[in-house]
């Protein structure tokens, strides 16, 4: 069942399917067959959450948000692998996976709750199969895999899919990870954006070779891709559950991206970063690209793309209104759910703090 | 009634839950062909099969993430960490992920995850074998925290933890694991619940507290004590979080005086909270400070010292003593 | 005498350290360039080179691991963990190894490494960005512990745990960073030894004991109490473990009251120890029980809730109040 | 400096220079050239530590040890790597490193300490330059990163070289090692002993390719070893370690050989693995090929041959009388060496303590 040599194969080249400038190209192993209707889909779900993204760090500006971890630069990753999911797929997301929680049906604002700090995590992962954001870095990679292993047990067809970053790939957990979902040829999935940087550190400080080959060296696939290219992500992703799905075993994927924006807004990327780097990357802008690509093809017209863009001015507005309106919990709840079933010291420190608030009222 | 040893006992009960669900699952290192070190899973792989009883890579912080995840998935994985020192590398899906997702989910996540730690000392072994951890993890929020000290106890035990839709830490006294009682295996109707505490012997003039390992060395105590002419109670708190804290005090309340034991250092350990709140709560009764006998603020010390280290019944019975001195 | 806040009292005390000792490196996620999430180590590796300030690839126990063998080498590392919630993958390190390997060879190796850990809330951080785990650590023989609370003791407390021949976790109130207060840079005459506890505001009725970031909240209780005519002397303990129990008993034993605050949960925390000892050492000069003032028994929660959760004037005098209530 | 590219090549074949029948094979990239007087310096240490591992084993049955974990079959990966080691160069063992221990000049009773329960490690690590035995699976590769590091700092021309087994490879801290060493191209040698199991795992559990190629995926070479052929083991150490000492960086050897044992005395290996396997590893006993080579190519004589089992003989009976003699600690020694300074609390136990033991003296 297992076919350990998947991995050890020459390393393939980074796989793109629409250039920077929007042109097709073909790729050996990975094609994608999109209808207009479909890319225009694609491009509206990019535009959308650059601007729940937008809107949200201005939030955080404006003191509604205690921090905002930005996804601009990542949308193509996050789309593309997202879409690729199917709804009885899995995904394990860090802190960063706005796009995904997109495409998961997660609503935007419920995003925010963790940001502003309303709760630590607003929405039930089984609703959506999409997991609660993981702050602990590489941590969540181990539940992936348990995750995979239990659908395995099931004997169902789907996978699991687990979001990192580079800087994650150091950690003992996520190495572990490998060496579980390999021994066990897990149905899943490795989502590693590499957006370059972790906070202050470049990937030199992780690796020395790129990271896709990481993956031989546990004796499974690895594999590379523009990560500022949504056809080519999507493709990527699919290729790779389709192989979970069928017994193939796990896959890793390395999207190629950057993080445009600070770490989180407490950042100051000036201290470590020059602002050429910067620029060299908006050029591979992964929206602009989708838009040339519609444009150049004549699949869609101005009036499409001004739709987009109202409608991302709504959503926007909708979001601002609704994380304004999002009430503070109750002192109370600081009891509610540490544990499932009723615990007798919980429930005595509850008893004296309502005691102890009443006090103040009298 | 059958009579088991406290490691057959474990054994039976998994058994048992494993018959009565088919989402409870055994993983950890060893724990298949072998049937651990302890030979606690003896068997139960061949029963139940390789997807059910894991042998898992060397590695316990993979053990206890990949068992999180299969809870999410709605399996109920009890985890064997080989030996207590090796809880470690563990430590970080333990505290921050297992213990808070719960309450990180606002709720809608339940982790049914058991993790067994073989724990304390006594059996001649190296360093890192004969570790008491159990404050690390009382201190945690979100975890449930016991330890059997019988046979008949490590039976019910285990199968009520596996039941327990939060995640449990489960001692398990090793020095004990060859001590063997009768067992009621055809009913439930003898179980004690999962978070009481018990008293093991009844007395008058004091009382220690103990859990796991050390209370059979209280029990010892307390009959070399009668021949002294004192009277002392017992009593084998089982659960450490929660604690029984009703049964407990009731104790204390009646006796005036307590000597709480465990291995563990004494600085910083489990007995600290005992001590705290039960002189918080009893102040009145206390006769005496409640007195603690454990484990020096040393590391472990090597095999041929470890009498020395561990409480014993004349370690014990000097803290009775002190605490009638005041 | 220069201003200096908290976070620039660290980083004046690492870079003095430095100079003395061209064998002091500082390791961690991010403390090059960019000098820290909180700027502790800012300037340190323009300074001192890439070699003496180490940015880290992103693993804890890769830190404090190879912080080990560079001390088996002569080195004497200073490890920055960015956030007290992350110390946990690092667990096995510091508790089996670090804390273990003096006594493990016998006395011939020493391990001078320091781990500094930004601790506790108040910051309305994201979930584990406010953890106080001291009493993981306060626990674990072979460890010395120490938490500053101003910007004078940061300074002289941090070259002081770089010279220590043994390991020291060394928290720093993260929330306090920012605080500013004048600080002798010229002269080490002014220096408290390291482990020594200090009264940090002389008083009568009772005694509140605290460190780190809660020492100031303890001081605004004391001037607010005084208000209404009661005396509360403030201990700042400083060494967590060794504790300085002369300096502890003695307060104790002169105002017959004592309320313990800490950030971190109540149950198993370090105030339990603190509660113990107090209450075997004290009893006949208490007039009420030792209280315990901290976080709830519950994960850290969100920050919109963590007024309610921390510690405050309010809940500090509740337990004053309680104490006379006896 | 950083040559990344060293560790991508296509995966090298078990190297082999001695066959378990004794004949003397070609390796295009390693070979060795040793005198015969080196050759049955060779033979003698195989087989002095050999006797050394089964007199333990005979302690431990007569209970003066607690325990002991055999080397047994792992004489030459030991021999030969440990023979490749200068003074200058830092051993950091697991705990059956016993045949490293004797080339770095460890008296063997020295060992025992440990397993007899008198102390932790009874041995001064800098004297011989062989770190303490660690029990933490894999945590001692970090140590020896680090230790790696030092050595980079001193600009010293020396290496490190860490052992660890099958089952280390899947813990956190040796990928975490792993990233260490490539990040900081490291002056150390990665030797993993392959004995197949790891207690009753088999290999499987942890990798389901072989080890040596997880360095490829960390950006270093990897090597595997005929671990039963001391010639291989000295000759391809001793390359990663000029290597190493030269600024190239880590390798990763991975020595294949096998348990032959129990994994320690307390375990009983006949409930997991099948006789036949033993057997099949009994024809690849890494003394006897050595002997065979030597008879062989008339390198030594039958008096030579005896010579060596009676200089093994004295050892067992040196080693067993001064075992039996080794005195039980003191009770006070509890407190002894918890810190390097003063500490208050200790000093009040230490002195409760000597109080209470007096007081049953009184
Ligand atoms: C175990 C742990 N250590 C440290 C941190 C602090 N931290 C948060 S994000 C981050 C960098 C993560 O980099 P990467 O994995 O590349 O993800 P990115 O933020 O670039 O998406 C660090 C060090 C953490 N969250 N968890
Ligand atoms: C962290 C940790 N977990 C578990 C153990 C228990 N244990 C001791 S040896 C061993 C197997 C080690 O296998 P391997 O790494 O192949 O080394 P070998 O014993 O075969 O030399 C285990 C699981 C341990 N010592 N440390
Ligand atoms: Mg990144
Ligand atoms: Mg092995």
């Amino acid at each position: 069942m297992t076919d350990a040599s998947r991995g050890a194969d020459a390393p393939p080249e980074l796989v793109q399917l629409l250039t920077p400038e929007g042109e097709r190209v073909e790729h050996p192993d990975y094609d994608i067959d999109l209808t207009p209707e479909e890319v225009r889909s694609l491009y509206r779900d990019l535009v959308l959450v650059r601007r729940v993204d937008l809107e949200a760090v201005a939030l955080q500006r404006h003191g509604e948000l205690g921090i905002w971890a930005s996804l601009l630069g990542q949308e193509a990753a996050q789309i593309g692998s997202g879409r690729a999911l199917t709804d009885a797929d899995m995904a394990f997301p860090t802190y960063r996976e706005h796009g995904v929680a997109w495409c998961r049906g997660v609503d935007p604002v419920k995003l925010l709750g963790l940001f502003r700090g309303v709760n630590h995590g607003g929405w039930d992962p089984a609703e959506h199969n999409f997991h609660l954001y993981t702050i602990v870095i590489g941590s969540q990679n181990l539940h992936a895999v348990g995750y995979a292993m239990g659908i395995q047990r099931d004997g169902t067809n789907s996978a699991a899919i687990v979001y990192f970053g580079d800087g994650a790939s150091s950690q003992g957990d996520v190495n572990e990870s490998f060496v579980w979902a390999s021994v066990f040829n897990a149905p899943i999935v490795f989502f590693c954006q590499n957006n370059q940087w972790a906070i202050s550190e470049p990937i030199e400080k992780q690796s020395r070779i790129p990271l896709y080959r990481r993956a031989a060296g546990f004796g499974f696939p690895g594999i590379r891709v523009d990560g500022n290219d949504v056809f080519a992500c999507l493709a990527v992703t699919r290729k790779a559950l389709e192989d979970a799905r069928s017994g193939q075993g796990p896959t890793l994927i390395e999207a190629f991206t950057y993080r445009m924006g600070a770490h989180t807004t407490t950042d100051d990327p000036t201290r470590y970063r020059v602002a050429s780097e910067l620029e060299a990357w908006k050029l591979k802008d992964p929206i602009e690209r989708v838009k040339s690509y519609l444009f150049k093809n004549e699949l869609a017209d101005q009036a499409f793309f001004d739709s987009i863009d109202a409608e991302a001015e709504d959503l926007g507005a909708d979001l601002r209104k609704r994380c304004t309106e999002m009430p503070d919990p109750d002192p109370m709840e600081i009891f509610e759910h540490v544990y499932a079933l009723p615990h007798s010291l919980i429930e005595e420190e509850r008893k004296a703090f309502a005691a102890y608030l009443e006090g103040f009222q009298s | 009634m059958t009579i088991l040893t406290l490691s057959k006992a474990l054994n039976e009960g998994m058994r048992k839950a494993m018959e009565a669900d088919p989402k409870v699952l055994i993983m950890g290192e060893d724990v298949g062909k072998l049937g651990g070190v302890f030979r606690v899973t003896d068997g139960l792989q061949k029963d139940f099969g390789e997807d059910r009883v894991i042998d898992t890579p060397l590695a316990e912080s993979g053990i206890v993430g990949t068992a999180i995840g299969l809870a999410l998935r709605g399996y109920r994985p009890v985890c064997e960490i080989q030996f207590d020192g090796f809880v470690f590398p563990a430590a970080d899906q333990i505290i921050s992920q297992l213990a808070k997702m719960h309450m990180r989910s606002l709720g809608a996540i339940k982790l049914p995850v058991v993790v067994r730690i073989p724990c304390g000392g006594g059996i001649g072994a190296v360093e890192h074998h004969s570790e008491s951890p159990e404050a690390y993890f009382t201190h945690t929020a979100g975890l449930r925290v016991v330890a059997c000290s019988n046979p008949a106890d490590a039976y019910s035990m285990i199968q009520q933890a596996i039941q327990s839709d939060d995640p449990v830490i489960f001692f398990e006294p090793k020095r004990r694991y060859w001590e063997k009682a009768d067992v009621d295996t055809s009913s439930t109707d003898w179980w004690t619940p999962l978070h009481e505490a018990r008293v093991v012997r009844p007395g008058a003039d004091a009382t220690l507290v103990a859990y796991g390992p050390m209370v059979k060395t209280c029990l010892e105590a307390a009959t070399a004590a009668e021949e002294d002419g004192r009277s002392l109670e017992v009593v084998d708190l089982r659960s450490l979080n929660p604690l029984d804290t009703g049964r407990l005090f009731d104790s204390v309340r009646r006796t005036g005086r307590v000597v709480i034991v465990h291995e563990a250092p004494v600085f910083g350990g489990y007995g600290a909270e005992l001590a705290a709140r039960i002189t918080e709560n009893c102040f009145y009764h206390l006769e005496s400070p409640v007195l603690r006998v454990g484990g020096f603020s040393t590391p472990y010390p090597p095999s041929k010292l470890e009498e020395h280290y561990l409480p014993d019944l004349d370690r014990i019975l000097d803290a009775v003593d002190r605490t009638f001195a005041y």
